[in-house]
């Protein structure tokens, strides 16, 4: 049976900032040994591009309530599997100009192997099941982005 | 009443965020959607039959037969794509 | 055939600052859309034992030139096989009491993939390669530690 | 001369960080190793039968039967535990 842990689930359109979080997750977490942090942050290429077109920001809309349900859902199976004492899961919604912050994903654990798996399972079910949608918009023009092939993958991995 | 809300491609072609409708003669999500099309502009059809859209009822994924009732939520779903 | 990468690798007494880190990974990877981050602390249990035992304080020795020059190459490898823009690890040695960072990898990638299993590797292959040891004080006596089973096994999974 | 250096729990049974020798009469590690347990305190050579400890030379992990030069850095390494 695993240790109970604590999360922070927040989705907002401000920015959030990686010094602050990283102390809250050690503050949360006394007896974690190892601290795992994932960034998305905007790039300035189009999904699944290579080319000089370049995007000029992410317009990032979700469902309000359903999407922080499916995303403590998601922290909840996370830990059916691996042990950690705190997650911290933010991810920011409107509009998001290339290189800014997108989501953050904190895993505090006792050891790294836990710490690393639960933020992978996290991000992987994050991109496939929490409703949130992203439109690109940039030289090419503006087009909502769908799951993407490698996603629905990298997914299938935990199953 | 039943509320109905769009979201990305969906509420584009929908050309609003959520549409609202008396429950009567609605039994599950398809009659919803058949009822909600007469009412709005035809690209939102043919944006529901261009991808594969899920459906949530009360903030929950659902089937497109779940059953609704008076008071209901549904959100219409394009394929997600956040973190 | 992978991008290039650049490194910043460095073996030292003092601390490092998270946010200080995050923003040098970010700048030295303008094209990355994922940075992972590891961050390892002393725990305040002695290894393998989780009872009212408690470490007062870890004492880290290294290989000066050797250490460095593993490291290096420990991050080529993880190269060879993922794909990243840039790699930061530091590695504190010193007395370092409960609750400290002791070590700290950074990977930015384009991809998150890629950044998840870099920093896993190097950290697999710095826990049993590198010319690092580390002594638990505390109300059990002193004692050093050996490369642990687990990390013994969790490092095969890369061969 | 060879320069010999001990880490973590080699260096305290050692009671020194290293040890310098002529290189005459030295092919190998082994001879290395021979020879200086004749000037060091016994309580070495029961820590190097203790435990596997690895062998580097010039900074490099090598074997125990690695040749040695004049000039030649042997490092004598208990199992590593970093991390």
């Amino acid at each position: 049976m695993n240790q109970p842990y604590t999360s922070h689930i927040y989705i907002c359109e401000s920015d959030f900032d990686i010094a602050e979080q990283y102390k809250a997750a050690c503050e949360a977490a006394p007896h974690s040994g190892a601290v795992v942090f994932f960034v998305g942050l905007v790039r300035d290429m189009y999904s699944g591009r290579d080319n000089q077109d370049s995007v000029e920001y992410l317009e990032l809309q979700h469902y309000p309530v359903m999407t922080e349900s499916l995303c403590e859902e998601i922290v909840h199976d996370a830990h059916q599997r691996y042990s950690f004492e705190h997650v911290r899961l933010i991810h920011r919604v409107g509009k998001l100009y290339s290189s800014e912050q997108i989501v953050m994903v904190a895993v505090a654990s006792q050891h790294r192997e836990g710490a690393f798996l639960a933020a992978q399972f996290v991000m992987d079910h994050l991109k496939t099941r929490a409703t949130f949608w992203k439109k690109e918009v940039g030289t090419l023009g503006a087009q909502w982005l769908g799951v993407k092939d490698k996603d629905e993958i990298a997914v299938k991995r935990w199953d | 009443m039943i509320k109905v809300l769009f979201f990305a491609s969906l509420r584009d072609a929908a050309g609003t965020d959520d549409f609202t409708t008396c429950a009567d003669g609605i039994a599950d999500v398809r009659d919803l959607v058949k009822k909600m099309l007469d009412e709005l502009p035809s690209a939102l059809g043919d944006a529901l039959e261009g991808e594969t859209v899920m459906v949530s009822v009360n903030q929950k994924y659902a089937g497109w037969d779940a059953t609704l009732n008076d008071g209901d939520e549904v959100g219409l779903l394009p394929p997600v794509s956040g973190g």
